[in-house]
């Protein structure tokens, strides 16, 4: 395997598997429900993003062929990810769970206290 | 040193993994709960890709597309319960 | 591993097996399920344990024990098919006898 | 031929008299008469030959493997028990037709009396023991039919139950003694068992055998302590008892003394069980009938009592004595069948047989009461009557049986005493109903009966006294030919006379007559004396107690132990799992005992796998501890779920995998379907004794199902893989061999798998049909539920993704014979990506876009799948036999056909149609009730 | 086709459910002769079947043209063939009963009948542990939807009780099954049987650890003590026809422990022979007494039945426990004991019927319209059940206590129980169709607590003959066992003795020669 | 309904599933191709009533740039939020702003939401049922109008330009 291929893989991988990390301990160590909501929609979806890249690269790399299935999967990620904590946000509210946060600008039609 | 990566993927995506569950098992609501199982799928997801690269092995993607699929529907459907009781009217 | 999987079995069964004695049809059903894992598990340890050989030929040099693998799909399905059975029946369980306690008293 | 036709003649005339019977009265008793004349008439020829001596056997085969023909034998026992039989039947026939009242259906009476007789005549005329005990025990169920005749009768009800019970309890004890008995002989055949009396005297389990075949003998003969069942049998209509219990039935067990009586006399044993009861039932029946106020009960007591004597003479045990017993046989049926007919007369005239209050009859009925009179003094043993004749012989042989033993002195005497209670009751039955002053309060006036009704009567009286006046002329033969069949052997010096000059046995009559006289004339004092006994040691109270006592048994056990807790059921399950585990793991240790851990070297364990496996744990046990709060413990469960597919991923095998995966999430969403209409939190309902007996069963299982996955894994295998290996890609023509296996090597499993799929969909549409429930209106926190039912973004990227998913499945599918995948996964990502819209839009809006019923799916499936399987008998090859080849395309090149392809379409319509049908319509289940509710709420 | 006549009793009925499936619009008097149809072909096959295999051939049929041991193969021989017979002569008549309006009562019924009808001769013809597993699935997931039939709150809550039970015997199947491949390292039956004569020391504790669950999940479907908690109330209150095809449904288990015993831990079976041996004799005679004890305690004549169905459990086993003869007796005993609990069933519901106050309770009520011919009925059906000469009942025991001479204890508790079921049927009949309120009206209870609130559907009207046709039939095969108990019990002797010899089964098989 | 409707009722959608086919079986093999325009046009003609109305790109062009600071955007955010994670609870401010909407199409307002939930540091998390609002979390918010501006310049902008032709429609 081409040593720059491997940089960049493990590079890849560890970068990956970080962020991974990081959205599960947002996840663990955060306050309240809603700030713990960041870490694995965008920390966790990357850090899968990057080690599918890796995968793909790899495969295509090792294989026969060129392995872009991967692509697949990180895209799926990327429109499904959002749409989860969209709505566990929706049934956080719903369920007047208590936040950190302060309400900024005052619309009474989507205060979070009300059902919208 | 590829694989020397990979030894530290995998304790980063045990970590995560564990982390994951731990806030599974604290809760407090049922929605950090949905959140932490969706938070595992995906790192099971995460898991899945290296080992295949660790194991050279494409026969795991397929799995990972299905925990991809699965885990989405999953959440929704309890989050949807949380919302609705009724998740299919 | 293999002492940790027998474990892990040990664990879903004794666990399943404390649901399944409860009153109520929804724990029941709970510990129908976690016993379909566990034995999923033992009748897929049947075949004992090997890491990273798939019984897809070409994919490796030595595969594992195909046959168990299976049987556990067959029975995974059998054991959907018997769960959502016993799902449905204990809502209409629920709706028949009013209440949903597995031998239909009434709330204590 | 004849015998067994004559046997069945009444069986067959039973339901010919039934039907008879719907033209009128007079039809049903001239059938039944003639039913039994044509018996007779086809014993005819039998009877004559064993006149001469001669025994007729006829065999008909039936189940020779089990040494059981269907034997006939008329000897002298079976033609003089046959003449009974068939010539009482036809005077009762006769009596019967004017007894019966205009309401009962006489049809119905002689249906049963012909089931009777025909099984009686099946005892007599059985030369296999056991087709013998077949037609025992069908007298015992006709007479409950008989017995139970006034079905509306309490007494009559009870009545039939115990004489069931008693009669049917001994024929089961000599069932058991008959089945020892061919043990012994090697045959259950009579010729053969009555040829080894020796073999079976000395045979060890000859007492058993005796006391078997007792049981059933005393129990039919009502003898003491069993006698109580005749008395209650009385409720039966008179001609029933004039028939069974004087003549047919209860000699049935005496019958089985004198068949047996080669066989099984002839030891102390025999002698003072047979002896012993037969004295006590002589003395107990006599001294009962004598205090007995009804008539029927003193005709009752005094059958008792005479079978008693029988039961004596057949054990004392000389041939003498047999063929006195087989002399009184034949007279008492005479002489009571006639009693039992003149009290049914009497009964019939009065509306009553209180003897209290029927008095004087000789001036209403002096002809019936001439024809009872006789009668009595026959059964009191009064010379020139036929009883006299049998009873002098029973008290010569009871002297010369005493004569032989210490306290001999006391038989005489015992036998003496009986027959003195004999003429007093017999004196009560004349004095007592026929004089004693005048009538108190009858419901009727008496007067003489039909005339033919008295004549079945007269006929009887007339064969009393022919009997007893000229004994050599009229009964010698027939007892000849009897008495020697009992014996099978040469019969004794006998002498039928009336005067033997004087004899310890005339004296003994004298004193009979006159003591008799003086207790009748005591009697009121007597009388006095029973009242206050009366109840005391009584053998029919100890029965019922008996019952009482099994009956509350069986309620108070049946009540324990099925109290209708699943819970109890799934513990003793488990229970018994754990005791037969543990016996089959530890059962076999000792000699040869092996170690639990075996010599497969074992994989090493990592940190990330030790970590996953103890959150695996960690979250089941949750999943256990917080199980009351529900939807927190799904959620852990779904979590436990995916991490069991991380397991199979890691032990090589993806397609379990991706299986656990998708059957994982659909019953997440039935589940949750379901927790909506059930309560959010299971209450805390257990006792802490109760948690804690479960916790230590359930650790036991773990601890179990632990150690023996241990015991597996650390063993090598031997297995059948290595040929499914081999043979996956050249015989299955596939390279995912665990796919080949399902749709190929095991593809008959699947097609099982598939057919459990469909039919527990069906299964839950039945179940689904008209189901009531209702939802909570507010969520588990009492908050209302969101108003947004389908969120916009979520709506908007489930119909996004549809394509995409169907895309997915196709992928699975297709490449699943060669790579994880297949027909199962793909219908299941099918169905989810259908239910995925109907999550997000809704079911109208869903429903609106797709074929409305699943049905035709899933019978596509199934199709697919059978005729896959039949297209290979086409071929001449075996169901399922699969085909593959390479077709070559132009531009494309290769492609694979493989038959198991379409098999495996068969599943994934199975899979998909299934799903659907399941949870759509329990989500239609669910709009029905919201529309339901909304209806009602507005 | 007499090269599949093997597997021809397993697609017959299939094809006739997909069929019914497919169909499921026609209306319902064609669907109801279909469904007869069927089952009269069924028939057909089983006998042509019963007759291929009375000589003493063993008929393999390799499914998908795989040899054994890898692939799955039917195996009919004398035991499975008289198995399949009595079924779908017991299906006939439980189908044209349905016919009678039960089948109308909720959906997919004759479809859920001839499945049934599939899982029941699979798991007589198959000869693959894991498939028999599958078998009994079938028949189980079929006998849910029939047993529920029609609803109401008893019948729903038994169902629940047979269902989990029931899914729980399932779970204990496949550790069995997973025990027996880690030690053995097969699943063809036949396969198993040769190596476990030659079980390595090791796995033994394995393989006895997995015969013993084996024998567990058997007993629970053959209702044997203390598994059948589930049957009484299950059997009592399923409607009539599906009660008496349920009367098969003890038998598979029943079969399976048979097959089993025979061919895995007969004799020859090393260390692992006669394994069921020091159980069965015991917890068959427990049963048999149990058995009898709940006919006495019943209070109405569904769960008599259902309680002599225990009983007749108990009877069979512990004529399987005695050996060759022992088994002889019990394979012939074992199709009377199934059409007199038919018959019984099908005559509580008949009575019941026509007793609208207190239906098949013990207590009295009007006279019967055609009260002779229920009555009747009833007492023949009475005697049949109880074992009473002269029908095949009798003929069954007399055989078992023949197998038995050694064994004084079975003797007693065959004759007591004998005397136990007699006097309860005896006092049932009595309450039933002797004593009635026209003359006695005193006693009968307010409808409190009375059986008004205990029955599962209000008293439907008998509607046709079809009800009679049923009746009559049974009693016309218990009949025919009786006066043909000759080549009867000659058959059922002949299947013991090719039980006592697994050689030539494994043989026929595997191939080689015995 | 036009009869090209009929046999092609997605133009865009075939060749975008084909396209997917390839992808996922790594292959582009003349049998896979036709495999995939095979499914590309079955799979569509079956759903084709799941997508009520067509969905019309306006600006192709600007999609692409759109893509683009999308996935800029994405890594930027991700880098942010992993600091703030890391930096811990206390370095937060979090806090809910209510995001007004120009976007009226349905597929314009959901991959707005979805990408504030990928982007800055915010979760969407709860649109209003007249579709005006969106009430957005933050995990860190300096300025909630800044946070407004960006999310309508630099997002629903380009979003409402693509798929509804024009800012004034
Ligand atoms: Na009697
Ligand atoms: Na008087």
């Amino acid at each position: 395997m081409n040593i720059f291929v491997e940089i960049l893989l493990s590079f890849l991988v560890i970068a990956g598997a970080a962020f991974a990390f990081i959205g599960s301990l947002g996840l663990y160590r955060l306050r309240d429900f809603y700030t713990r909501l960041h870490g694995p929609t965008k920390a966790t979806t990357l850090g899968v993003g990057c080690l599918l890249v890796a995968s793909s690269i790899f495969f295509s790399v090792t294989g026969e062929a060129l392995s872009l299935h991967e692509i697949l999967v990180s895209l799926f990620l990327f429109i499904t990810a959002p749409v989860s904590a969209h709505l566990l946000a929706k049934a956080a509210l719903h369920r007047q769970l208590p936040s950190l946060a302060v309400m900024q600008n005052n619309d009474r039609e989507t205060k979070p206290e009300h059902s919208a | 040193m590829l694989s020397f990566a990979l030894t530290i993927a995998f304790a980063l995506v045990g970590a995560a993994f564990a982390l994951s569950f731990l806030r599974l098992l604290k809760g407090p609501d049922a929605t950090d709960r949905i959140l932490a199982l969706d938070t595992l799928s995906i790192n099971a997801i995460a898991l899945l890709v290296l080992l295949g690269i660790h194991l050279a092995s494409p026969l795991y993607f397929e799995v990972a597309l299905l925990i991809a699929l699965m885990g989405f529907v999953g959440t929704v459907a309890l989050a949807k319960f949380l919302l609705r009781g009724d998740i299919i009217e | 591993m293999e002492a940790l999987l027998a474990l892990v079995i040990g664990v879903l069964t004794g666990c399943g097996v404390y649901l399944v004695l409860r009153a109520r049809s929804f724990p029941v059903v709970l510990g129908l399920t976690l016993l379909s894992y566990a034995v999923n598990l033992f009748l897929f340890a049947s075949g004992r344990l090997v890491i990273g050989q798939p019984p897809v030929i070409g994919a490796a040099t030595s595969y594992t024990d195909p046959l168990p693998q299976a049987l556990v799909l067959t029975a995974i399905v059998i054991g959907f098919a018997m769960t959502a059975f016993v799902i449905m029946l204990s809502l209409r369980a629920r709706a028949e006898l009013g209440n949903d306690h597995v031998d239909g008293r009434s709330d204590t | 031929m004849n015998l067994f036709l004559a046997v069945l003649t009444p069986f067959i005339g039973a339901a010919l008299v039934a039907w008879a019977s719907r033209r009128g009265r007079a039809h049903a008793a001239w059938s039944a008469g003639a039913v039994a004349l044509l018996a007779l008439a086809l014993l005819l020829p039998a009877m004559v030959a064993s006149f001469a001596g001669a025994t007729t056997i006829q065999r008909l085969s039936w189940i020779p493997a089990a040494g059981l023909d269907l034997v006939f034998r008329l000897d002298g026992l079976g033609l003089l028990f046959s003449l009974l039989i068939l010539g009482i039947g036809l005077l009762v026939i006769l009596y019967a037709h004017y007894y019966l009242s205009a309401q009962d259906s006489l049809g119905r009476l002689y249906a049963y009396l012909l089931l009777f007789m025909g099984s009686m005549l099946g005892i007599v005329l059985s030369e296999n023991l056991i087709q013998l005990l077949i037609f025992w025990e069908l007298t015992s169920l006709s007479s409950f039919l008989l017995i139970a005749y006034w079905r509306r009768r309490e007494a009559a009800r009870r009545g039939a139950r115990m004489a069931l019970a008693i009669t049917g309890a001994g024929g089961l004890a000599m069932l058991a003694g008959f089945l020892l008995l061919g043990e012994m002989t090697g045959s259950y055949e009579l010729s053969v068992v009555l040829a080894s009396g020796d073999t079976v005297r000395a045979h060890p389990l000859y007492g058993t055998t005796l006391a078997l075949v007792l049981l059933g003998a005393f129990t039919k003969s009502a003898q003491f302590p069993f006698h109580f069942w005749l008395p209650h049998a009385m409720a039966a209509p008179t001609p029933v008892s004039a028939y069974l219990h004087s003549a047919t039935m209860v000699k049935a067990g005496v019958f089985m003394l004198a068949r047996l009586f080669p066989v099984l006399s002839g030891t102390p044993e025999w002698t003072w069980w047979v002896g012993g009861v037969g004295l006590v039932t002589l003395l107990v029946g006599a001294v009962i009938a004598l205090f007995k106020h009804d008539l029927k009960g003193l005709l009752a007591y005094s059958t008792i009592s005479h079978l008693g004597l029988i039961t004596a003479l057949f054990g004392i045990g000389t041939p003498l004595a047999a063929v006195a017993g087989v002399f009184h046989i034949i007279n008492h049926a005479i002489f009571k069948a006639g009693l039992f007919m003149a009290a049914g007369i009497i009964d019939h005239e009065c509306g009553t047989r209180d003897m209290r209050r029927i008095n004087g009859l000789w001036k209403f009925m002096p002809y019936t009461a001439t024809l009872a009179m006789v009668a009595a003094a026959a059964m009191a043993g009064v010379p020139l009557a036929n009883g006299f004749l049998s009873k002098e012989m029973f008290f010569a042989e009871a002297v010369t049986a005493g004569g032989q033993m210490r306290f001999g002195w006391l038989l005489p005497v015992a036998v003496t005493v009986a027959g003195m209670f004999a003429v007093a009751y017999s004196l009560r039955f004349i004095h007592d109903v026929f004089f004693n002053g005048d009538p108190i309060d009858l419901p009727k006036t008496p007067h003489e009966p039909p005339r033919w009704m008295k004549v079945p009567v007269e006929i009887l009286v007339v064969l009393c006294l022919l009997v007893g006046i000229f004994p050599a002329q009229t009964v010698e033969p027939i007892l000849a030919v009897a008495a020697g069949a009992v014996l099978q052997g040469p019969l004794p010096a006998h002498d039928l006379a009336i005067w033997h000059g004087v004899s310890p046995a005339l004296w003994m009559s004298v004193i009979a007559l006159c003591g008799g006289g003086l207790l009748y004339f005591l009697r009121k004092p007597l009388f006095a004396l029973h009242s206050r006994l009366e109840g005391r040691l009584d053998a029919r109270a100890i029965y019922e107690q008996l019952l009482e006592g099994a009956l509350a048994f069986a309620r108070r056990v049946v009540s324990l132990v099925d109290t209708g807790s699943l819970q109890r059921q799934a513990l003793l399950l488990v229970l018994a799992v754990l005791v037969l585990g543990a016996v089959g793991m530890l059962g076999g240790q000792g000699e040869n005992a092996v170690p639990l851990t075996g010599t497969r070297p074992q994989l090493p364990l990592d940190g990330l796998s030790l970590m996953t496996g103890l959150a695996l744990i960690l979250v089941t046990l949750a999943a256990t501890v917080l199980h009351r709060s529900r939807l927190t413990a799904l959620i852990l469960i779904s979590a436990v779920g995916l991490v069991v597919a991380l397991v199979f991923v890691k032990f090589s095998a993806p397609d379990l995998a991706l299986t656990q995966l998708s059957v994982e999430v659909v019953t997440i969403i039935l589940l949750l379907l379901a927790l909506y209409f059930l309560p959010p939190e299971s209450p805390a309902e257990s006792s802490n004794s109760r948690r804690w007996r479960d916790g230590t069963v359930a650790a036991l299982a773990g601890g179990g199902a632990a150690l023996l996955v241990w015991a597996m894994l650390t063993r090598p295998a031997d297995s059948l893989a290595d040929w499914f290996l081999a043979n996956s890609v050249p015989g299955g023509g596939g390279t995912n061999v665990v796919n080949v296996i399902l749709v190929d090597f095991r593809g008959f499993d699947t097609f099982g798998e598939i057919t459990v799929l469909a039919i527990a969909a069906l299964g839950i549409f039945a179940l689904l049909e008209n189901l009531r429930l209702r939802g909570p209106t507010h969520d588990s926190h009492g908050g209302d539920w969101d108003v947004d039912v389908h969120p916009l973004i979520l709506a908007t990227f489930a119909r996004l993704l549809l394509p995409l998913a169907l895309l997915v499945s196709a992928f699975i599918f297709l490449r699943g014979h060669n790579l994880p995948g297949g027909g199962f996964i793909a219908g299941l990502v099918t169905a989810i990506a259908l239910i995925m819209q109907y999550l997000a839009n809704g079911v109208a809006w869903t429903h609106a876009r797709l074929p409305a019923r699943t049905h035709p799916w899933i019978a596509a499936g199934l199709s697919a799948a059978l005729l896959t399987g039949l297209a290979s008998l086409l071929f001449g090859r075996p169901f399922l036999t699969s085909a593959f080849g390479h077709v070559e395309v132009p531009l494309i090149g290769p492609i694979e056909l493989a038959s198991v392809i379409a098999f495996d379409l068969g599943v994934y319509l199975v899979v998909v149609g299934a799903t659907l049908l399941i949870l759509i319509n329990l989500g239609l289940a669910h709009q029905a009730n919201r529309f339901d509710h909304e209806r009602k709420e507005t | 086709m007499s090269a599949h006549l093997v597997i021809a009793p397993l697609i017959a009925p299939f094809v006739a459910g997909v069929l019914l499936l497919a169909l499921r619009d026609l209306t319902m008097p064609v669907r109801r002769r279909l469904a007869v149809l069927a089952v009269l072909v069924q028939i057909g096959i089983a006998s042509a079947l019963l007759v291929a295999v009375s000589g003493g051939d063993i008929l393999v049929y390799r499914l998908g043209d795989w040899p054994a041991p890898w692939g799955i193969v039917l195996v009919a021989d004398r035991l499975a063939a008289w198995l399949v017979l009595i079924t779908t002569l017991l299906a006939l008549f439980a189908v044209i009963h349905a016919g009678d309006g039960l089948d109308r009562r909720g959906r997919h019924f004759h479809v859920l009948f001839q499945m049934q009808l599939f899982g029941l001769a699979g798991a007589f013809l198959t000869g693959d542990l894991f498939n028999l597993f599958v078998f009994f699935e079938i028949l189980l997931i079929a006998s849910y939807g029939l047993l529920l039939h029609g609803g109401g709150p008893e019948r729903v809550r038994a169902g629940l009780h047979y269902v989990v039970i029931n899914l729980l015997g399932s779970i204990v199947f496949l550790f069995a099954a997973g025990l027996i491949y880690a030690s053995l390292g097969s699943l063809n039956l036949a396969d198993l049987a040769a190596r476990a004569a030659a079980v390595p020391p090791e796995n033994l504790g394995l393989a006895r650890t997995g015969g013993l669950l084996l024998l567990a999940v058997f007993a629970l479907k053959a209702a044997l003590l203390p598994l059948f908690l589930w049957l009484p109330a299950a059997y009592a209150h399923t409607a009539a026809p599906m009660a008496a095809l349920f009367a098969i449904m003890t038998k598979v288990g029943a079969y399976a422990i048979l097959r089993v015993a025979t061919l895995l831990f007969g004799d020859t079976a090393g260390a692992l022979a006669n394994l069921f041996t020091p159980w069965l004799l015991p917890l068959a005679l427990a049963t048999l007494a149990f058995g009898m004890l709940g006919a006495l305690a019943a209070q109405n004549l569904r769960r008599l039945a259902a309680w002599l169905v225990v009983a007749s459990i108990g009877t069979l086993l512990t004529a399987f426990a005695l050996g060759t003869a022992g088994i002889a007796a019990g394979l012939y005993y074992l199709p009377h004991g199934t059409f007199a609990a038919a018959l019984l069933f099908l005559l509580a519901e008949a009575i019941a019927r026509r007793r609208p106050a207190s239906a098949d309770f013990f207590m009295p009520d009007h006279d019967l319209p055609r009260h002779a011919l229920w009555g009747g009925l009833y007492f023949v059906a009475a005697v049949a059940i109880v074992g009473l000469p002269p029908l095949s009942g009798f003929i069954g025991k007399f055989l078992l206590l023949r197998a038995a001479p050694d064994h004084p204890v079975v003797w007693v508790f065959i004759l007591l129980a004998a005397l136990a079921g007699m006097i309860a049927l005896a006092r049932a009949g009595s309450r039933l169709l002797f004593r009635t309120s026209s003359l006695e009206p005193a006693g009968i209870p307010a409808t409190a607590g009375g059986p008004d609130h205990l029955r599962d559907e209000p008293p439907d009207p008998p509607t046709g003959p079809r009800e009679l046709t049923a009746i009559l039939g049974l009693l016309g095969l218990i009949l025919a066992l009786t006066v043909a108990a000759g080549p009867a019990v000659d058959f059922t002797q002949a299947a013991a003795l090719q039980l006592a010899d697994p050689a030539a089964y494994i043989a026929a098989v595997l191939g080689g020669t015995p | 309904m036009t009869p090209r409707k009929n046999w092609l009722p997605h133009p865009i959608l075939t060749p975008i599933l084909t396209a997917i086919w390839l992808l996922l079986n790594n292959s582009i093999a003349p049998g896979q191709i036709l495999l995939g325009l095979l499914l590309g046009w079955a799979i569509p003609r079956f759903t084709l009533a799941f997508w009520p109305e067509r969905v019309r790109i306006h600006a192709p062009g600007r999609l692409l740039h759109f893509a683009g600071v999308f996935l800029y955007d994405v890594l930027v955010a991700n880098l942010a939020v992993a600091r703030l994670i890391l930096a811990g609870p206390r370095a937060l401010r979090p806090a809910f702003v209510v995001v007004p909407l120009d976007l009226t199409n349905d597929l314009a307002i959901s991959l707005l939401a979805n990408t504030i939930c990928l982007t800055p540091g915010t979760v969407s998390a709860r649109l209003s049922v007249d579709r005006r609002h969106l009430l957005v979390h933050g995990l860190d918010v300096e300025s909630p109008e800044e946070l407004v501006a960006t999310i309508k310049t630099r997002f629903e902008a380009p979003l409402k330009a693509i798929f509804e032709g024009s800012i004034k429609c």
